[in-house]
């Protein structure tokens, strides 16, 4: 296992700020004076015991719930509220808990769909077979080649995506995540039924990602040793309030992070 | 066997129920009063119909998902365009034969595979329940209309309006609602098709009202009308320009033509479509649009792009019905007319052009052809439909999906 | 290396629409007339009419030994009264090689078919289409009408209502389709003309169960007398639900709505109601064997429709056996040129096809069904 | 011209007794849609069938027959709620429970089938032609307000008022009490759950069905008695008309079907009076246009909220 670089990084400006988050579900309080930052090419995680509020936080960012109350700034953009489709966008996507793949569209297509802003998806290019159009067509199944390989998953190109292995579909999923180019990748607990090879390959490629195409993680995950190995800063939460922002080995030794959440390790 | 009986005993007594004051007990008038005619053997034959039925609900089940759909053959590429190329000829050629009368049936039909491919487009691609489809219909026909009424304009300078008119109907009523979840869409648009046909009704002084507009040109050939006596004095009739003696039947093969044209055009444009980028988008949004949302891709506009082609379609095929018929009125244009084209499209199956096609031509034609059960045709429509719902939800045909590979 | 994979179908549009519907063509020894009209559908009962006027100038003529030797076959060709329907009606008719046709029934139907009709040469008697629009500003040649124009009908109602009833307040009704709403803006126009214009002209939606609404709203205006224009389901609800309310006021309609059923619908509200029917030429003396022949086959003569489609085939038969030829356009010149003495009296036609004149005369309704010659 | 004030008295009233009635039915739409989320397209057509099963009663007893009208009408009621009931099981267990767990799409073109299919069914049977009821009840209670205006409450109207004000509050009291009842409200809360916790799903569906035949079918025979003209296409309008209502009042919201009935018979026919009636229809469809597209969850309705 690659020792992660924990070479101190000089502070930038930090690509996500999150101030005060509120969210109100009627009576129900799911969010309460959440506030943390994710620096750019940073790998930030989000613990806690289930139903702390991470998966809303989430959410929240991603712009499918508007928030009751707080900011949310992507690189000093004020983003609180937007819809989630023009969040995305601005360079901030994410995976979910379940895996949300289009099954019934084969993995190329999957990746395809990803590029829909960058493909040239006028009616009239695409009712003609324009060369723009062709170009713009073959670009983009370049790209998704690329993806393909880099996840290895170039020999299921033509397969419907729902008859995959789970682990293929996840990293299907960021592939389709990564094809893009955001800014923050947002990963619902990635490591969520997977083997311990799969974990180690994940770590793997998570790091590989920030390196390759500096972006910044964002990371909800309940697999300890996981979240210790690859994580430059944790957040955690409980009851929606948080607890502590710190680096991996400050969280493991803090007295309240135990007793809210580790219990004996 | 016997272990069926209570249940067989139990549904005859619900079909009498269901029969005897509907079938059994006729009302009819006699002077000022009305009495009731018993008409019992209907009833009687029908409960035990379903008592047999019931009864031999097992066999019956088995030996009824024994029935295998005659699968549709698979032609790969080369195959693929020649096969089409021969139904082109085929149907070009075709009219110069048939029976005027069985022309002018042709003619209808493909009105209405127009209308099906048009409406497969926002409800087999994009998955949008369209029931006020027969509002951008009227939309099409009455900018002919009207376009002709005030300004005297000619099919062939409509057309195009008659389309875009229709789209823009399509946009600014898409616009608003596509965001509202399947069924809440589905009534409002017929909302939206009712509300149309009830302003053409009442503002009659624009839209002649309940008369509509009569007497609109059919499409001449290049200027050249194809009447038997030219419509103004510096117009020439088709028969004069070729001096050949006036045959009626001209009118009829050159409507077919058209309308021939207008359904490729709409099948080529729906075929390239589904495999754009527009295409695949409706398709994952079909399937998940949280998942689309997170990937940037804009639900709403997404959808509108297939509610505005849908309303396009319509749209051209309401100016071309209007060519053909000469008149345009509220009547034609009821929530009818928006079913019949959803059973088109939902008896093909959705998302399947060729379904739509076949069942386009099915709709139309059978009814004529089999005219003594003409009133049985709106009740066969109902139960046709909740029978395809019920068995076979994907339709006749089902089309395999055009797949991108690397 | 991009190529689609897809499953294609050998389509068979062609092969479908393929599917000629030659019917054999008759020996031509009989004479085919063909009713044209609804024979499924809502409202058959207009059709049934029709058909009843048909059939009975076919039998009496067929007993008379037919028309030039040859018997008269009566062809019934349905469009349910659809505007959509009826050019794939009208074009069977042509295809099948009839060449004259008592119809169509309704005004839109009948002027979806009427252009059909004209360009292939082919002689159309509508006995029950009122609609101006079939007519006006289209010089047909061979399309013509045995029942008055909607604005023939009107004028007679104005005539009656200002020398007759001088009501003082009148509200003139009707029900947004194409009969009732024509009739009732010619009433209207009469009536402004002679200077009693309606306090309210106003149009109910058809198939509507509740008209409680616009019976307050002529309560409320003070309105004594009410002329509606359309079918008897509406007005019989508007007469219900009037004496339901206390409306103390006259009403009077149009022929459409002279049917028994209203009796059953509007009970003894009724009683003293005024319709303008052609005149109810059953009862003339002359006509007393025709009415027997109705009567014979168990048909109704005094029916609105049965007698003008009486005379409309006997107008046709008339000029086949005056002219000796069913050449359409010999026939169609025959009936232009001559008038024809019929049960609904002298008719002839103006250029574009209408009567010259038809009178109306104004009935007065009452609760067992029967109707008497209004006098005030 | 008589003053405002006893003008719109009677139109508020011949509002309140049209609403009446689009909330008899409207509840039937938003039993099923609070329970299995779907639209019956076809109760409409169930409100037809029990007017027309009321018709057939009253013609076999026949108005002659010196029976008190009270009786008669129980009778017709009787028959038809009967028949109706098992119309609306029927059409359930044949068009919808097949469908349980497809699409939304699927089983909403299945309700449209079988709506065309009853509506030509009954054609078919009994004729499309109008049928008329003789009336049965008739006079009116005058009121006599402003010097020219005299306002009429008809007893027929004011018995639709009432029988259907009996029925709401059994209905609830029905709805809050009984053991279906609250059977029936765990299924609309949470259908899965229910099954779960060992509910019979099939029969509360089934009963729901029934129970929302049974009301349309007192308003088809109330509608029979009062208006007195029926064919087979009267219950297209009339249905989309309560869906319009339930919608206004909150769909799922029996209150709300109750509430959006009479608002809507009473903006309609105020429209009818102080507008034109050639607007009456725009205004229902213009009403259920805007209440889908401001405000979907109606006035009483519980907001739903997406689950990601």
């Amino acid at each position: 296992m690659t020792e992660p670089s924990t070479a101190l990084v000089p502070v930038p400006t930090p690509l996500l700020e999150v101030r005060a988050l509120l969210m109100r579900f009627g009576g129900l309080l799911a969010v309460d004076g959440v506030a943390f930052d994710v620096r750019a090419n940073e790998v930030f995680s989000i613990i806690g015991p289930n139903g702390a509020g991470k998966t809303t936080v989430f959410n929240c960012i991603g712009g499918f719930y508007k928030p009751s109350g707080g900011q949310i700034l992507l690189a000093g953009e004020n983003i609180t509220g937007l819809p989630s489709h023009r969040v995305a966008r601005k360079g901030l996507v994410r995976t979910f808990q379940g895996v949300r793949l289009f099954k019934n569209l084969t993995v190329l297509e999957n990746l395809l769909v990803a590029q829909h802003m960058q493909v040239k998806n006028g009616l009239l290019s695409g009712l003609l077979i324009t060369r723009a159009y062709r170009r713009a067509e073959q670009a983009a199944i370049e790209h998704a080649k690329q993806w393909l390989d880099f996840m290895g998953l170039r020999e299921y190109a033509n397969r419907e995506a729902g008859n995959l292995a789970y682990g293929h579909q996840r990293r299907l999923e960021i592939a389709r995540c990564m094809i893009t180019r955001p800014r923050l990748l947002m990963l619902d607990e990635p490591a969520a039924g997977l083997n311990p090879q799969e974990k180690r390959d994940l770590a793997l490629m998570i790091d590989r990602i920030r390196r390759e195409y500096n972006i910044a993680v964002l990371l909800i995950e309940h697999d300890m040793r996981l979240v210790m190995d690859i994580s430059d800063r944790i957040l955690v939460m409980e009851h929606g309030r948080p607890i502590t922002v710190d680096r991996p080995e400050a969280v493991q030794s803090d007295e309240r992070v135990i007793k809210a959440y580790l219990g004996e390790e | 066997m016997l272990a069926q009986l209570p249940r067989a005993l139990i549904a005859a007594v619900f079909a009498f129920v269901i029969l005897a004051p509907i079938f059994g007990l006729k009302l009819v008038r006699q002077g000022m009063h009305s009495a009731l005619q018993p008409h019992w053997n209907i009833v009687l034959w029908g409960c035990a119909a379903v008592f047999v039925v019931q009864l031999l609900h097992p066999w019956l089940a088995r030996l009824f998902a024994r029935v295998r759909l005659p699968s549709v053959p698979a032609l790969d590429e080369e195959h693929h365009l020649w096969a089409w190329a021969a139904v082109v000829l085929l149907a070009v050629v075709w009219p110069f034969f048939g029976g005027r009368s069985a022309v002018d049936i042709a003619t209808l039909a493909l009105i209405y595979v127009m209308l099906g491919l048009g409406l497969n487009i926002v409800v087999g691609f994009a998955g949008l329940l369209d029931l006020g489809f027969v509002g951008f219909y009227a939309v099409g026909a009455y900018t002919y209309g009207l376009l002709y009424y005030w300004a005297g304009w000619s099919f062939w300078e409509c057309l195009p309006l008659a389309g875009a008119m229709a789209a823009l109907f399509g946009f600014l009523l898409g616009f608003p609602v596509l965001r509202l979840r399947g069924d809440y869409l589905a009534i409002v648009t017929l909302g939206f098709g009712e509300i149309i046909r009830l302003l053409l009704t009442n503002l009659t002084d624009w839209t002649g009202g309940p008369d509509g507009i009569s007497g609109i040109p059919s499409p001449t050939l290049f200027g050249l009308e194809m009447t038997r006596r030219a419509s103004s004095p510096e117009g020439q009739t088709f028969h004069e320009f070729f001096d050949m003696p006036f045959n009626p039947d001209h009118m009829v093969i050159y409507l077919y033509l058209l309308a021939l044209a207008l359904a490729l055009v709409t099948l080529l444009v729906s075929n390239r479509l589904l495999r754009m980028p527009i295409g695949r988008a409706w398709e994952a949004l079909r399937e998940d649009e949280i998942a689309c949302r997170s990937l940037g891709l804009n639900p709403t506009r997404i959808k509108l792009s297939a509610f505005t082609l849908g309303a396009m379609f319509a749209g051209f095929g309401g100016a071309f019905f209007a060519a053909r018929q000469g008149l345009v009125n509220p009547e034609s244009f009821t929530f009818i007319e928006s079913a019949l084209i959803l059973s088109v499209v939902v008896l093909g199956g959705m998302g399947s052009q060729v379904g739509v096609i076949l069942a386009a031509v099915a709709l139309t034609v059978l009814p004529e052809v089999v005219r003594e059960f003409a009133e049985y045709r709106m009740l066969a429509f109902g139960f046709v439909m909740v029978l395809m719902m019920v068995w076979r939800p994907q339709g006749l045909l089902p089309m395999k999906r055009p797949q991108v590979d690397l | 290396m991009k190529h689609v994979r897809t499953t294609p179908v050998l389509s068979a549009i062609a092969l479908a629409c393929g599917m000629a519907v030659a019917a054999p063509s008759l020996a031509a020894d009989t004479i085919r007339i063909a009713f044209g009209g609804p024979v499924t559908g809502p409202i058959t009962q207009y059709g049934d009419m029709v058909k009843e006027g048909i059939y009975t100038a076919a039998d009496v003529y067929n007993a008379a030994g037919g028309v030039n030797g040859k018997k008269i076959e009566v062809v019934e060709v349905d469009d349910a009264c659809e505007p959509k329907q009826a050019p794939v009606a009208a074009n069977r008719v042509i295809k099948d090689g009839i060449r004259f046709v008592v119809g169509h029934t309704c005004t839109g139907a009948t002027v979806a078919a009427a252009p059909i009709y004209n360009n292939e040469g082919v002689v159309m008697v509508t006995p029950s289409a009122t609609g101006p629009v079939l007519t006006d500003g289209k010089n047909y040649e061979f399309i013509f009408r045995t029942i008055g124009r909607d604005d023939q009908q009107g004028p007679a109602a104005v005539k009656f209502i200002v020398e007759k009833v001088q009501p003082k307040k009148v509200a003139v009704l009707h029900d947004k389709q194409s009969y009732g709403q024509g009739i009732a803006e010619s009433v209207r126009d009469g009536l402004k003309a002679a200077n009693l214009e309606p306090v309210i002209f106003e149009g109910i939606n058809a198939g509507e169960s509740d008209y409680s609404a616009v019976i307050t709203k002529l309560k409320a205006a003070g309105v004594d007398f009410v002329y509606f224009g359309g079918y008897h389901p509406e007005l019989g609800l508007l007469l219900r639900q009037g004496a339901e309310q206390g409306l103390k006021a006259r009403f009077m309609s149009d022929e459409g709505a002279g049917n028994p059923d209203i009796n059953a619908i509007a009970g003894d509200a009724v009683e003293g109601m005024l319709l303008t029917m052609p005149a109810d030429f059953s009862t003339k003396p002359e006509n007393a064997k025709v009415v027997e022949a109705f009567q014979a086959k168990g048909r109704n003569a005094g029916g609105a429709f049965q007698l003008s489609a009486y005379a409309a085939t006997m107008a046709i038969l008339e000029s086949i056996k005056a002219t000796g030829s069913e050449d359409p356009a010999k026939v169609a010149q025959y009936m232009h040129a001559n008038s024809f003495a019929t049960p609904i009296g002298e008719i002839s036609w103006t250029p574009q096809g209408d009567l010259k004149s038809f009178d109306f005369v104004v009935y007065t309704w009452h609760k067992d069904g029967s109707k008497t010659i209004a006098e005030k | 011209m008589t003053d405002f004030f006893p003008l719109f008295i009677q139109q508020l009233f011949n509002g309140l007794s049209l609403g009446a009635i689009y909330a008899l039915i409207a509840i039937g739409y938003t039993m099923v849609y609070g329970i299995i989320g779907m639209i019956n397209f076809a109760h409409g057509e169930i409100y037809m069938v029990g007017a027309y099963v009321g018709l057939v009663a009253l013609t076999a007893i026949g108005t002659q027959s010196g029976l008190p009208i009270w009786l008669i009408i129980a009778a017709m009621l009787a028959l038809s709620v009967t028949v109706t009931g098992v119309y609306g099981y029927t059409v359930e267990r044949i068009a919808y429970r097949p469908l349980r767990s497809s699409p939304r799409l699927v089983a909403l073109i299945s309700a449209i089938g079988m709506s065309i299919f009853l509506q030509n069914w009954v054609g078919l049977g009994q004729g499309t032609r109008d049928m008329a009821v003789p009336s049965l009840i008739s006079g009116a209670y005058t009121l006599q307000m402003g010097e020219s205006f005299e306002i009429t409450i008809a007893w027929s109207r004011l018995m639709i008022i009432g029988v259907v004000l009996v029925l709401m509050i059994a209905l609830t009291l029905f709805i809050q009490h009984s053991r279906m009842g609250r059977a029936s409200r765990a299924c609309s809360q949470d259908l899965q759950m229910a099954e779960l916790l060992g509910i019979n799903t099939d029969r509360v569906i089934s009963f729901t069905f029934v129970l929302g035949a049974v009301l349309a079918a007192v308003g088809g025979v109330l509608i029979a008695i009062t208006v007195g003209k029926l064919n087979p296409f009267i219950g297209f309008i009339a249905g989309i008309k309560a869906f319009t209502a339930a919608v206004l009042g909150g769909i799922g919201s029996i209150p709300g079907a109750m509430l959006g009935g009479v608002l809507l018979g009473v903006a309609e026919t105020l429209a009818a009076g102080y507008i034109s009636s050639e607007y009456k229809d725009i205004v229902a469809f213009g009403l259920l246009v805007l209440i889908l597209l401001f405000r979907p969850t109606g006035l009483l309705g519980k907001p739903e909220v997406e689950k990601v």
